[in-house]
C-alpha cells in the first residue's frame, strides 16, 4: 500500500471514535462563539415582531421524536417570541408524535411563570388530527365542523380561546416546524394558496433548499433552516438554549468532516498521479 | 451528578445501543430496532383510536348517524389481509387517494408552476448592480435547471439551445452540493442534542 | 358573484388544460408521435454491465424499498423498468445479475421482468431466481445490513440502484465503493440525491430516473405523461424569458397576467 | 361493469373532482360537501393507522410460530412492544396524555427515534473520509458548494472569517434559488399530471393486486 493509500487507511472504528470525540468536547467545553443571524430567520422573527397584541396565531407541531434535538429548540424559542408578544396560540399536530413533543416543550417554555399565559384564554392545544393535508384543510376551513374536544378532552365551545375562532379568516399567522416534506409543502398549499393566510416554516436544514423557492417567492415569510435557525431564534429572543449550544458541537465535528474530505481527496488524486507514473 | 432517574437511564441505554449499528451491527442495536417498530406501531393504534373517538364517534354521540357509514369504511381497511374478500378494502383506500390526490393538486399547479413562473418572469434590473448580477444567474439557473428536464423536444438538447441542459445540469449540482452542506449539518446538528442528553442529563459533568 | 373562485382564473386554465395535455399526450404516446431522447444515464448503464462482463464479476440491480401503495410508487416503476433493461443486456453480454429484493409486493412484478428479460435473449437456463433476485428483509437497517454482506462476499464490478432510496444509500455506496464497482445511481427523492451525485461514477438527477423509466419501457402512458410534463416546462420557459424582458423593459405584463 | 375495481375508481375521481371544485368554485353545496369528506377522510386516515400493526402481527406472528429463523425472539419482542404501549395507551382513557405513557415513550420510543436518524451523523464522517471522492467534473461541481456551505455552518470559521458566512448566504441566494425553483416546477407538475392520471384510473398502483 502506497504512502497516498495509507493516508486513508485508518480502521472505521479509529475514524468513529474521532468524530465522537469531536462532538463530546464541545459539550463539556462550550466555545461560545459569536453568532451571526441568517436572513430567513431574521424574516420569521420579524414577521412575528410585526403582529400586534393578541394577535392569534395557527402553530402545527409537525416533528416528532425524531426531529426533536434542533426542532425542539427551534419551537421552545418561538413560542418564547409568541408569548413574550402576547399572542393567542392555536397550537396542532399533524404528526402523529406531534402530541408527545408538546409536553416537552411545554416545560421547557414555562408559559404560566414566566409570562402569566393561561391555557385556554392565552393558548390551547387540540391535539394530533390525521390526515395531514386533509386536517390542515380542515382546521382553516372550518374548525369547529372538524374539532370537538381539545387534546385533554374539554369540549372546545368551553374554551374562551375558541370561542369566536371559526376557521382562516380568524387566524392572523399559521406557523409550523416539520421534519416531513409532505407536512411542509402541504401548508403551502392549504394556508398559503387555498385560504390565502401569511405563513411561516421550520424544518431540517437538508429540507431547506428544496423548500427555498417557497422563500423566494413570498409563499413562505419566513424559513427556520433547521439547527441553524433554531440557534438564530434563541440568540433573537434573548433565550439561549441546546440549539446554541448544539453550535458549538458543529464547529468541531463539520471541522472534522472537512479535514476528512481534503484528507480523502489527496490520498485520492495522490495514489492516482503514483499509479500514472508507473504505467 | 449521574442521574438516578431510571427513565433517563433507559433512554440512555437506547440512545447507545441506536447509535452501535454506526460501528458494527450487532444484537443490541437489533433489539433496539424491533423495540422501535414496535413501539411505532403501538404509538400509531393509540393516537388512531383517539382520532376515531374524537373526530367519528363524537360526531355520533350528536346524532349524526351517518357517520356509521365512515365507520364500515374503516373496518373494510382491514379486508386487505383477507385472502378472498381483499378488494373490499380498495372502496375507503380509493376515498382517501381521490381526497389526497384532489386536496393536494388542486394547489400545486398555483404554488409549484403559476407562483414560480410569475416570480421568474420578474424584472432582471434590481438596485444594486450586485442585485442585477445576482438576478441574472438566478434567471439563468432557474431555465438552464427546467431545460434540463425536458427530455421529448429534440431541439432543446441538439443545435442553438443545446448548451442549455448541459449547464442547467451543472447548476443542479451545485445547488446540490449546498443540499449535501446542509445534510451533514442535519446530522450533526441532531446527535449533538443526543449527546448533550448523555453528558448533560444522564452523566451530570455539565450543567 | 361568479361560479368560480375570483383570483384563481389562471390556475383554473393551467389545470383544465393539464387535463387536456395528459389525456392528449398519451393519445399521442399511443400513436408513437411522442419520442424521449436518449438518457446519457442509460449509455453509463451499459458501460457498467460491459465492465462486469469484462472482469468476469457480478452486476448488482437494485430498485430500493418502495412499494407500489406508497407515494414513491412511481420511483419503483421506473425502478423496475431499467431493471428489466439490465437483465436483458446481462442475458445477451452474460453478466451474472443480483437484484435483491425489499418489498414483498414488487418481488413478484421483479421476478416476472427478469425472467421475461432473459426468456426474450433465449438464455432463461442461466438464470437462478432464488439466488439472484432473494429477498432480503422490509426493515430498512436489515436490508442495508443484507446488500453490505451479499457485496462484501462477491465484490461485484458494477453496482446500478436506480428507484426511491433513503439514508441507506449512503451505506450501499460506501460498501459498493470499497468492492471497487462502478455505480450508477438515481432517484427522484431530493433529499438523497446529494449523496448519489457525490459517491456515483454517474447520477440520474430527479425526473431523468421516469424518463430513463419510460425511454426502456417505451409503455405509451409513461412517454406520453413526460410529454405532457414537457410541454408545460416549454410553455413555463418561454412565457419566464418573454416574461423577464418585458419586466425588465418596463412591462410587467406576463407577471401580472400570471398574478392575475 | 366490475364492482371491486370501476366503483373504487368512480369513488376516487369523484372525490377528486369534488376536492378541485371546492378550490375553483364558490358554490356552497360544493363547499359544504366536502367539508364532509375532509372530516370522513380524517376518521379514515385514523383507521388506517392501525394497518402497520396488523401487518407486523401477520409477518412476526409467522416468524414466532415457525421458529425457523434464530432471531424469532426479536420478533416476540417487537410484538411485546406493541401490546405494552396499546395497553398503557389505551388503559388509563387518558390515551397519550397520561403520565405512565409519556414515561414510557420519552424512556424507549423517543431516545431510539431521535437517535437512529442522527447516528447517520456517522456514516457520512466515514463516508467523507472513505469516499467521497472529487472523482469526476460532476461530483468536483458538488464539492465546491458542499465544502463553502460546510464552513457558512461551522460557527467556527464565520466568527474568524464573516466572508464564509456571507458565501454561504449568496450560495443559497441565486445558485439554490434558481435550479431549485426549476427542480421544485419539475415536481409540481409531476405531482399534477400523476394526479391526474390517478383521478382518471390510469394510474392503479394504489388498487394493489388484480
Amino acid at each position: 500500500m502506497s504512502a497516498w493509500e495509507k493516508l486513508t487507511a485508518l480502521p472505521r472504528e479509529v475514524v468513529l471514535g474521532l468524530v465522537l470525540i469531536a462532538m463530546i468536547i464541545p459539550v463539556i467545553r462550550p466555545l461560545g462563539l459569536p453568532l451571526m443571524v441568517g436572513t430567513m430567520a431574521k424574516d420569521w422573527y420579524d414577521t412575528v415582531d410585526a403582529l400586534p397584541e393578541g394577535s392569534i396565531v395557527l402553530f402545527d407541531i409537525g416533528f416528532g421524536a425524531g426531529g426533536y434535538p434542533t426542532l425542539g429548540p427551534a419551537t421552545i424559542a418561538s413560542f418564547h417570541q409568541f408569548f413574550e408578544k402576547n399572542l393567542k396560540i392555536i397550537i396542532m399536530a399533524t404528526q402523529v408524535a406531534g402530541s408527545m413533543m408538546y409536553p416537552l416543550i411545554m416545560d421547557a417554555v414555562n408559559p404560566e411563570t414566566i409570562y402569566g399565559a393561561v391555557y385556554g384564554e392565552d393558548y390551547v392545544f387540540i391535539g394530533y388530527i390525521a390526515g395531514t393535508q386533509t386536517a390542515m384543510a380542515g382546521v382553516l376551513g372550518d374548525l369547529y365542523a372538524i374539532v370537538s374536544v381539545d387534546y385533554k378532552g374539554t369540549p372546545i365551545a368551553q374554551i374562551p380561546l375558541l370561542k369566536d375562532v371559526k376557521g382562516a379568516d380568524d387566524f392572523t399567522l399559521v406557523a409550523y416546524i416539520t421534519t416531513s416534506g409532505d407536512i411542509a409543502e402541504g401548508w403551502v398549499y392549504q394556508a398559503y394558496s387555498a385560504y390565502g393566510k401569511d405563513l411561516i416554516g421550520g424544518m431540517l436544514s437538508m429540507m431547506t433548499t428544496t423548500m427555498k423557492p417557497y422563500y423566494d417567492t413570498g409563499q413562505l415569510l419566513g424559513l427556520l433552516d433547521g439547527v441553524k435557525g433554531a440557534s438564530d431564534m434563541e440568540f433573537l429572543t434573548g433565550h439561549p438554549g441546546d440549539a446554541i449550544r448544539s453550535s458549538d458541537v458543529l464547529s468541531f465535528s463539520q471541522t472534522l468532516v472537512l479535514i476528512f474530505i481534503v484528507i480523502g481527496n489527496i490520498s485520492y488524486f495522490g495514489a492516482r498521479a503514483a499509479r500514472k507514473e508507473e504505467f | 451528578m449521574v442521574s438516578t432517574d431510571p427513565l433517563v437511564w433507559i433512554a440512555a441505554f437506547y440512545t447507545i445501543a441506536a447509535t452501535s449499528y454506526a460501528f458494527r451491527d450487532n444484537t443490541i442495536f437489533k433489539f433496539s430496532e424491533n423495540t422501535f417498530i414496535g413501539a411505532a406501531a403501538g404509538h400509531l393504534i393509540v393516537m388512531g383510536v383517539k382520532n376515531v373517538r374524537d373526530f367519528g364517534w363524537a360526531h355520533i354521540m350528536k346524532g349524526e348517524m351517518i357517520y356509521w357509514v365512515v365507520f364500515v369504511l374503516g373496518i373494510m381497511l382491514y379486508f386487505r389481509f383477507h385472502r378472498k374478500y381483499y378488494w373490499l378494502y380498495r372502496y375507503p383506500i380509493a376515498f382517501l387517494v381521490g381526497n389526497g390526490i384532489g386536496i393536494s393538486i388542486r394547489a400545486a399547479i398555483h404554488s409549484d408552476f403559476i407562483v414560480q413562473i410569475a416570480a421568474t418572469a420578474g424584472p432582471l434590473t434590481a438596485a444594486t448592480t450586485f442585485d442585477t448580477f445576482n438576478n441574472i444567474i438566478l434567471f439563468i439557473g432557474v431555465l438552464t435547471a427546467l431545460s434540463h428536464f425536458i427530455f421529448t423536444f429534440e431541439g432543446m438538447h441538439r443545435g442553438t439551445l443545446g448548451w442549455a441542459p448541459k449547464i442547467g445540469r451543472w447548476m443542479i449540482l451545485l445547488a446540490l452540493g449546498a443540499s449535501f452542506g446542509n445534510t451533514v449539518m442535519t446530522r450533526f446538528g441532531q446527535y449533538s442534542g443526543r449527546i448533550l442528553y448523555l453528558v448533560r442529563d444522564w452523566l451530570g459533568v455539565v450543567a | 358573484m361568479s361560479v368560480f373562485t375570483e383570483e384563481r382564473l389562471v390556475p383554473l386554465v393551467a389545470f383544465v388544460l393539464a387535463w387536456l395535455a395528459t389525456y392528449l399526450a398519451i393519445q399521442l404516446g399511443k400513436q408513437g408521435k411522442i419520442r424521449i431522447r436518449r438518457i446519457p444515464g442509460l449509455d453509463a448503464i451499459e458501460e457498467a454491465v460491459g465492465r462486469a462482463v469484462e472482469m468476469g464479476r457480478p452486476v448488482f440491480e437494485i430498485v430500493g424499498m418502495g412499494s407500489f401503495t406508497d407515494i414513491y410508487a412511481t420511483q419503483t416503476v421506473a425502478g423496475l423498468s431499467i431493471l428489466s433493461y439490465v437483465a436483458t443486456l446481462s442475458a445477451r453480454l452474460g453478466a451474472k445479475m443480483y437484484a435483491p429484493q425489499a418489498d414483498v409486493g414488487v418481488m413478484p412484478v421483479a421476478i416476472e421482468l427478469v425472467r421475461t428479460a432473459y426468456t426474450t435473449e433465449g438464455k432463461i437456463e442461466e438464470l437462478d431466481i432464488d439466488e439472484q433476485l432473494p429477498y432480503l428483509s422490509g426493515e430498512q437497517f436489515a436490508w442495508a445490513g443484507g446488500i453490505i454482506a451479499m457485496a462484501a462476499r462477491m465484490k461485484p464490478a458494477a453496482n446500478i440502484m436506480v428507484g426511491p432510496f433513503w439514508a441507506e444509500s449512503m451505506l450501499f455506496a460506501e460498501s459498493f465503493d470499497r468492492a471497487g464497482a462502478m455505480q450508477v445511481g438515481g432517484t427522484a427523492r431530493m433529499y438523497q440525491l446529494p449523496f448519489f451525485a457525490a459517491v456515483c461514477d454517474y447520477t440520474l438527477l430527479g425526473e431523468e430516473v421516469f424518463a430513463a423509466g419510460a425511454y426502456v419501457s417505451g409503455d405509451p402512458m409513461q412517454v406520453g405523461t413526460i410529454g405532457a410534463q414537457d410541454w408545460y416546462k416549454i410553455v413555463g420557459f418561454i412565457l419566464a424569458i418573454i416574461g423577464a424582458l418585458l419586466a425588465t423593459a418596463g412591462v410587467p405584463v406576463i407577471g401580472d397576467l400570471l398574478s392575475l | 361493469m366490475d364492482y371491486r375495481r370501476d366503483i373504487p375508481l368512480a369513488i376516487t375521481f369523484l372525490v377528486g373532482v369534488i376536492a378541485v371544485m371546492d378550490y375553483y368554485t364558490t358554490l356552497k353545496s360544493v363547499t359544504d360537501t366536502f367539508t364532509v369528506i375532509k372530516n370522513w377522510g380524517v376518521v379514515l386516515y385514523a383507521f388506517a393507522l392501525g394497518i402497520g400493526a396488523v401487518n407486523l402481527f401477520r409477518v412476526h406472528g409467522r416468524r414466532i410460530s415457525e421458529r425457523r429463523r434464530a432471531d424469532w425472539p426479536f420478533s416476540a419482542w417487537l410484538l411485546l412492544m406493541i401490546v405494552m404501549f396499546v395497553v398503557v395507551g389505551l388503559g388509563t382513557g387518558q390515551f397519550e396524555t397520561s403520565s405512565q405513557y409519556e414515561w414510557i415513550y420519552n424512556a424507549i420510543y423517543l431516545p431510539i427515534d431521535s437517535t437512529m436518524y442522527a447516528s447517520l451523523c456517522f456514516y457520512m464522517s466515514y463516508g467523507a473520509y472513505k469516499i467521497l471522492r472529487a472523482r469526476n467534473f460532476d461530483a468536483f461541481l458538488l464539492f465546491i458548494t458542499a465544502i463553502f456551505v460546510i464552513l457558512g455552518n461551522t460557527p467556527l470559521f464565520p466568527a474568524t472569517f464573516p466572508v464564509f458566512f456571507h458565501i454561504r448566504e449568496w450560495i443559497f441566494g441565486p445558485i439554490v434559488g434558481g435550479a431549485y425553483r426549476g427542480i421544485r416546477i419539475g415536481i409540481g407538475i409531476g405531482a399534477v399530471v400523476l394526479g391526474i392520471r390517478t383521478l382518471v384510473g390510469l394510474e392503479t398502483g394504489y388498487l394493489g393486486r388484480r
